[in-house]
């Protein structure tokens, strides 16, 4: 049953909050602020009780569906399992509960574990030097942008645009626009894969660079990836790798190997820093030797001061500036570092192995009843197609994600990439057991048949049935906005 | 070899198998192999998950003086607030930390009521109609701030004053070079409020933005930069401390048109600076223009109350290179602890633990400005101030480190074209009268030892 | 869904564990121990991955009903909020990582924490002396039972039977008989009292003393009890006071000014430890200064020792020995004195008067629909009948209590004490608000118009219907039971 | 006044106006004036959490050196095992948590699963064929033990090993004061092993407790007692290590009738020394006698796979006076941690773990008796073992404790009427090689400067 807000739950005296003894003279505020600037009435804050505060937000928990409670094989969000001795690191005293303006003099264990972070993170990539602020993908790229705006200026040149694929996750455009540059996008061709020839087409002297995911969304290899870098290295522009998909090839292939000048990782996603229900993320950014000087600052860096080493604060010489308040999401930098140390070098290139051999597995296994667009083997995650289904029963993507929710499952990614029609974006990860691999696609086989049925169809339309509300409706939420519980509610 | 890969080799090779593989490796035989990587990644080999708790104290360990954290007496955008033990408990339900951004709303009411209450909260606090569902700290917020200021005004000056949060503005001149916007200094008086001198100032300006209080404690007057941007038409983007709102009236009901904020000190750790949230608010017409997500109440089909991440053509995922930011994955989890946070705080609890943080400052100022040679800068102030030191702020603070304590933060001024040194100093609810006696004594010390 | 078990889970040649790296000769334990001994087959744990470890436990988690989720008005349980701190309590290193057996002089934190706690104990009850060692409720009767039959026969006496009400908990009459003692049951009065009349008739030299609960497990003040410890000390007994319904008196009156001799309290009701499931929970006993020598031991004392004062270990003179392992749930302890030093003197008169309040409140909302056998004020819970309800419309308790379910709250205690017919017994605690009373009130009264006609009979009869599993079959459980995984399932 | 009470002042007075009362204390009016207590608790104040945990603290730091615990070689029923963080996260989950006794088995089935499943863990262990879903602890659970054999013996003397845990048996002579059992003792040989010599001992036994390893590490040989028990008709109970059975025969396979343990190895902090929780097992024979809970698999009216508590007919709140024990509240999560503890380690870690636990034991017993005086007294062991010191086991332990390690148990033995002393050390998988190294070096000063 629905759960009132804490609003509703609010009774006038009630409180939960307590406060230290008061061992100083209370004073009035009027001594030294403006009296017209002080508040007349109170911010109309919920008055509840502990107990009811502590169920409420149980209650609100037990309504939503998480790793922890089963698959996830949301494409492109790598929703893998998040190990729980992150979540001792995340409340050690020492990291949790250290001010950031901290002297570096005080905070040379925060400072060691950046650095050997960022070390790893460019060991990963086969970049040269890192910066951890961006507090996920999307201020990632961005930053990679600015950065590739400013080693263009350092030449002097003019550039005005910047390629990205017809694939591409929509932060790319957006990232693109917000740096500002012009998104101009190149197709794919039939494999999935990047047009080379058409992106040579589009290769001139007001080209920056180009956004690039690989393996891309479609989960595919860009095979041509070396002559893709090569061609935009040779009008003057950089390869920027958006490390979305970065959990298919750790320990396989490498960005920088790849022709890659700046790389964005998503902690969040490959190095299984929960996702906190859309956050906290990290976006570190690592780049080639030549982009450093560049790089945001400050940053870690060791030094040598009367014979001994410590760590300090640096900003590089060419620095773009910062780009996060601090130095980034630290906790959750912590927390990504400790899941590198435990997986090692071995750990670690096992993930991908195992993160591709279980999406070509289920791909295998639902592909007799769902259309694959791209034949060939997919990296960590396949989009499948809904299109038979809608054609000849009337049954969307939409209708097989909704219905896999009352399967005990989230559902894939729908509608995306948007150069797959009625797509299902699947991502099984690679901490997903082949048991229940068997069920996913079990129950996904089950209700591509239920689709060729009137009954089914229905049933496939009603869906969920199970989960804590029903379909909502989106149109009316978006037509009369209701954005806080003080305006009027919509229907 | 510890892992978190369930399969066993028989399942291994049984997938293998079934996909007419002999190898893992085969699995990645479209990629060519002048692009394989030939030798292991040097990174350590892999450990138990004990060895690595042990690795992370050790560094851990290193930030501590005598096992302790320094006790601080700095803020600075972000604040040693006491977190309740609520509040440890309920955001670190697994419901909530490991789910993603609420795609599927069937599933995802959880989050997705708590944004919604969230969006509640951070508008009552800025008095602003509309609040979306978190940015990454206060720095993006104003970011995102003047970027809506630029696309409603169509314009791309931005005058920014001094006594905003330097790093906020350092961030801010970061994407300002990237979209070629123009940021323009508002400088300070010596007793440390914003000057308008409008005469100097250009009229073409997308918005003003101010700090509340500002960066230095000083309670800026919002009326005299609301008056002014009416003159201009241009938008008034205020920064505020989101405690202080507990006593001050807020910027909605100052004028301001956008409100941000860190919203670190509801109820997230000190984290040595991240994750925090950006706290975003705004009147309705501007709607449209609001960066990242929000949450909108509807139905479900069966007429029930229910919650959906709403007015997504804002967003990049649907809008792409015209969405109003690239904001995707944010803070949401902390978005969810602010919302425990201030229930749990309450009406009451909100005003007397602001009332609190100001009776600490109150009492540690003074006992501070009765050590020689220090004096207050400020003429107004909430729960924050900037003293003026008869020694090197650095060497304070340094020293002061050494004894367990943060003194506080570094503050720069411009006095008639010459950089001042300050040291900002807060004492929140969490500071013991026992350890503000200690500071001002080692304090004392310090500074006299160093005449 | 229902959740297979671990056993179902695992999968050969998976797992979860981690152990650090080895750093010390691996040897052969045939060399020091007899190789018939040695096991030839290892056991038989399940095969899990983490990943599938934490989604098992996070998913039977979700099948449970627990305060954190809403109201639980199990009478005689006591089941109010448990605050988070004592979770954190439970959790600081110093208490929680503390070898048992460490000296005394290095636990001296341990050892001020425990005697603070009886001397908050003893002030409470109004006692002289306590002993912390008992693990739960019924373990302090037994041992209270104990130092009852050590202080006779410190007096040479041979008493043989204790005296307790027919309303009184199942483990009175359970520790009577594990004390060596025959039960001798006296009945209540038609106020729900004890009969003292009766009394007066059964005491003689045999009795050892009387157990008694007061507020009874009706839930009714025991009005005479200064006379019936009168009586029963002028026979040379003594009088045991079970602390379960503690929780109604803090503050108001004290065991020990009622006459009491021997006082176990339950730390995981009245002091918010929380019930863990079914425990641990913690029984500490305190006694009068008479009884104080026999009490177990190793006990805290504060001791002068080279003009320092430091605890240590000391036992009573003439303990009845030791009742736990070591010291009794210590972390429980410690949870528990954490509650008292939040709430306070103040506080916790608070706590009894509001559970008292709230419970009188739910009894005159819900007075109409349902039979409430004894009429008087009651203390922090009361009981009420179905008996109408069946004898109108077949509705029982246990119906009523199941439709409970399905309605957000927990089921009442039915059927207990046994002096009432289809007794609900409820206790809301203080922790619940008005708001939750209200809405409780309303069910359990709509419930009672349900259950008068014809439809909604049977569906009470059918209820739960929204729960995680439907009503169990009892009976096949007993009648062939499948204790372990390993037995061949009876269904 | 922080407090968890809900009620606004209003609430209040509506309350009692629905009761028709003035005030709160009216709702005492039964309780007779002469019994009313006339001032107020002698209690400090009630103060904010914070300040709470601030106490506790302080409690806790006196507990610890330098800030952290004694690094331990003690064994003694309470081991210093790892405990991984999955425990933390799911054992503190709040339904387990605040859930109590599942009485209502439709809303308790996350309870009543985890105990099936413990039962059958406990059960394949011990190698028993039931289990019950947990006692207080190991001392609990051989009172128990006792009890089950004199009920169904209807004998009322016990011979109990020497090797027996101390505290179990000064426990279980505690009880048998009351139910007027008879606790003989069997002697140790000077290697520390049991003897039975036949010829002295009774025959009307009820049964015969040994330990396995027994307290001094000495793996008894099982065989024997049972050939004894069998010759006299009296049960066998086997209080066993439960880690140890990771390697050795379990009791059960050896002929036990009742097998008991301290269950806190199984994933159960140290937390001096409770809440910790016994293991129960037994054969089927004896299942109506068995103390405390038992789930039972059952199906609900959907003919649905369901748990729930079942043969109630033994427990106290069904049969009172005659029931098989009085244990209502027991320690269901801990048997929860203990569930989630051994299917984390699952079949390779138990075994794994036992093994590197004595890898350590075996390290660290091997340098330590090349410290000159230091010898062993053991012939057998397996992660615990007995040592011979030539200076005061109290003084050792004492100074070692000053040094930052608890260095083991004080054991003592009669040898020929005398008592001697000896050091139980055990080693456990969490003690690093660096830590035994750097204990044996402190360990061998000590014992050099005191000689």
């Amino acid at each position: 049953s629905a759960e009132p807000t804490i609003f509703e739950l609010s009774a006038k005296g009630r409180t939960a909050f307590s406060l230290r003894t008061q061992e100083v003279p209370v004073r009035d505020p009027k001594e030294t602020v403006p009296e017209s600037l002080l508040r007349e009435k109170v911010v109309e804050l919920p008055e509840v009780s502990e107990r009811d505060l502590v169920g409420h937000f149980t209650r609100l928990s037990s309504r939503q569906y998480a790793v922890d409670l089963g698959a996830y094989p949301l494409g492109s969000c790598t929703m893998k399992y998040n190990p729980k001795f992150a979540d001792q690191v995340a409340t050690t005293s020492g990291l949790y509960d250290i001010h950031p303006l901290t002297p570096d003099s005080h905070a040379q264990g925060w400072l060691e574990l950046m650095a050997t972070l960022e070390r790893y993170v460019c060991e990963i990539t086969g970049m040269a030097e890192a910066t951890l602020q961006p507090a996920a993908g999307a201020a990632g790229e961005l930053t990679g942008l600015l950065i590739m705006g400013a080693y263009h200026r350092s030449y002097g040149r003019k550039r005005t645009k910047v390629i990205i694929p017809d694939s591409a996750h929509g932060t790319n455009p957006a990232s693109v626009t917000l740096a500002g540059y012009e998104a101009v996008t190149v197709p794919s061709n039939d494999r999935g894969l990047v047009d080379l020839e058409h992106l040579r087409k589009l290769l001139d002297d007001d080209v920056a660079g180009m956004m690039l995911t690989n393996p891309n969304t479609l989960g595919l290899f860009e095979e041509e990836i070396h002559q893709i870098a090569e061609a935009v290295h040779s009008v003057g522009g950089l390869m920027y790798y958006d490390g979305a998909n970065l959990n298919a090839i750790i320990g396989i292939t490498r960005p920088g190997d790849m022709g890659f000048d700046i790389v964005h990782s998503n902690l969040h996603k490959t190095f299984a820093t929960p996702h906190g229900g859309g956050g906290p993320g990290a976006g570190p950014v690592a780049v080639t030797a030549e982009l450093a000087p560049f790089l945001p600052g400050p940053k870690p860096a060791l030094v040598m001061e009367d014979g001994i080493e410590r760590y300090r604060w640096v900003t590089p010489q060419a620095s773009i500036g910062k780009v996060h308040g601090f130095f980034g999401n630290a906790v959750v930098l912590a927390r990504a570092l400790s899941y590198m140390l435990y997986n090692g070098f071995d750990g670690l290139k096992a993930v991908s192995q195992y993160a591709v051999l279980n999406a070509n597995w289920l791909r295998k296994m639902v592909s007799q009843r769902y259309d694959i667009p791209y034949s060939q083997t997919c990296m960590h995650e396949f989009v499948a197609s809904a299109q038979r289904l809608r054609k000849e029963g009337g049954v969307k993507a939409l209708d097989i994600a909704k219905a896999l929710l009352d399967n005990g499952f989230h559902a894939p990614t729908v509608y995306f990439p948007l150069v797959v029609d009625e797509a299902l974006m699947m991502e099984p990860t690679e901490t997903e057991s082949l048991q229940t691999l068997i069920v996913l696609a079990e129950r996904l086989n089950a209700l591509a048949e239920l689709a060729t049925t009137k009954e089914g169809q229905s049933q496939l339309h009603e869906a969920p049935v199970n989960t804590p509300t029903r379909r909502v409706d989106e149109a009316l939420a978006a037509r009369k906005p209701r954005l806080t519980f003080d305006q009027p509610a919509n229907h | 070899m510890p892992s978190f890969i369930p399969h066993s080799e028989a399942e291994t090779k049984k997938m293998l198998d079934d996909l007419e593989l002999d190898s893992l490796d085969q699995l990645f035989h479209l990629i060519d192999s002048d692009l394989r990587l030939k030798r292991e990644l040097n990174l350590p080999a892999g450990v138990s998950e004990f060895e690595v708790l042990d690795t992370m104290s050790a560094f851990a360990q290193r930030n501590l003086n005598l096992s302790k954290p320094l006790v601080s007496f700095a803020g600075g955008g972000a604040y040693d607030h006491e977190i309740p033990s609520v509040l440890k408990t309920l955001g670190f339900r697994s419901e909530f930390v490991t789910a993603y951004t609420p795609y599927q709303p069937e599933v995802a009411q959880g989050v997705l009521q708590a944004l919604f209450e969230f969006q509640t909260l951070i508008s009552r606090v800025s008095g602003l109609e509309i609040s979306n569902a978190s940015l990454y700290d206060g720095a993006s917020a104003l970011v995102e701030a003047i970027n809506l200021a630029c696309a409603a005004t169509e314009r791309s000056t931005i005058l920014v004053s001094d006594g905003v949060n330097p790093r906020y503005v350092e961030t801010a001149r970061t994407f300002a070079e990237g979209t070629g916007l123009t940021l323009n200094r508002l400088l300070l008086s010596p007793d440390l409020e914003t000057q308008i001198r409008e005469e100097s100032l250009p009229q073409d300006v997308a918005a003003v933005v101010v700090g509340y209080p500002n960066y230095f404690g000083v309670i800026e007057n919002l009326s005299l930069f609301r008056e002014y941007c009416d003159r201009i038409g241009a938008l008034l983007i205020v920064a505020y401390d989101p405690v202080a709102m507990a006593l001050l009236k807020s910027p909605g009901e100052l004028g301001a048109d956008v409100a941000v904020a860190e919203g670190q000190p509801f109820g997230v750790p000190l984290s040595f600076g991240g994750p925090y949230l950006g706290l975003f608010s705004t009147s309705k017409r501007f709607t449209r223009l609001i960066p990242g997500r929000l949450v909108g109440e509807t139905v479900d089909l069966e007429g029930k109350t229910a919650y959906v991440t709403t007015l997504r053509t804002r967003e990049q995922d649907i809008r792409r290179e015209k969405a109003t930011s690239n904001v995707c994955t944010n803070q949401t989890l902390m978005a969810i602890w602010a919302t425990i946070y201030l229930s749990w705080l309450g009406k009451v609890g909100f005003v007397n633990t602001a009332h609190r943080c100001y009776d600490n400052t109150r009492y540690l100022v003074d006992k501070l400005t009765s050590i020689k040679g220090v004096s207050l800068r400020n003429r107004t102030y909430l729960r924050e101030a900037s003293l003026e030191l008869p020694v090197s702020v650095d060497y304070v603070i340094e020293e002061m480190a050494t004894r367990g304590f943060l003194a506080g933060v570094k503050g720069e001024i411009e006095v008639s074209g010459e950089t001042r040194e300050l040291l900002i100093v807060t004492a929140t609810e969490k500071r013991s009268k026992g350890e503000m006696d200690r500071f001002v004594d080692l304090l004392t010390e310090v500074i006299e030892s160093a005449r």
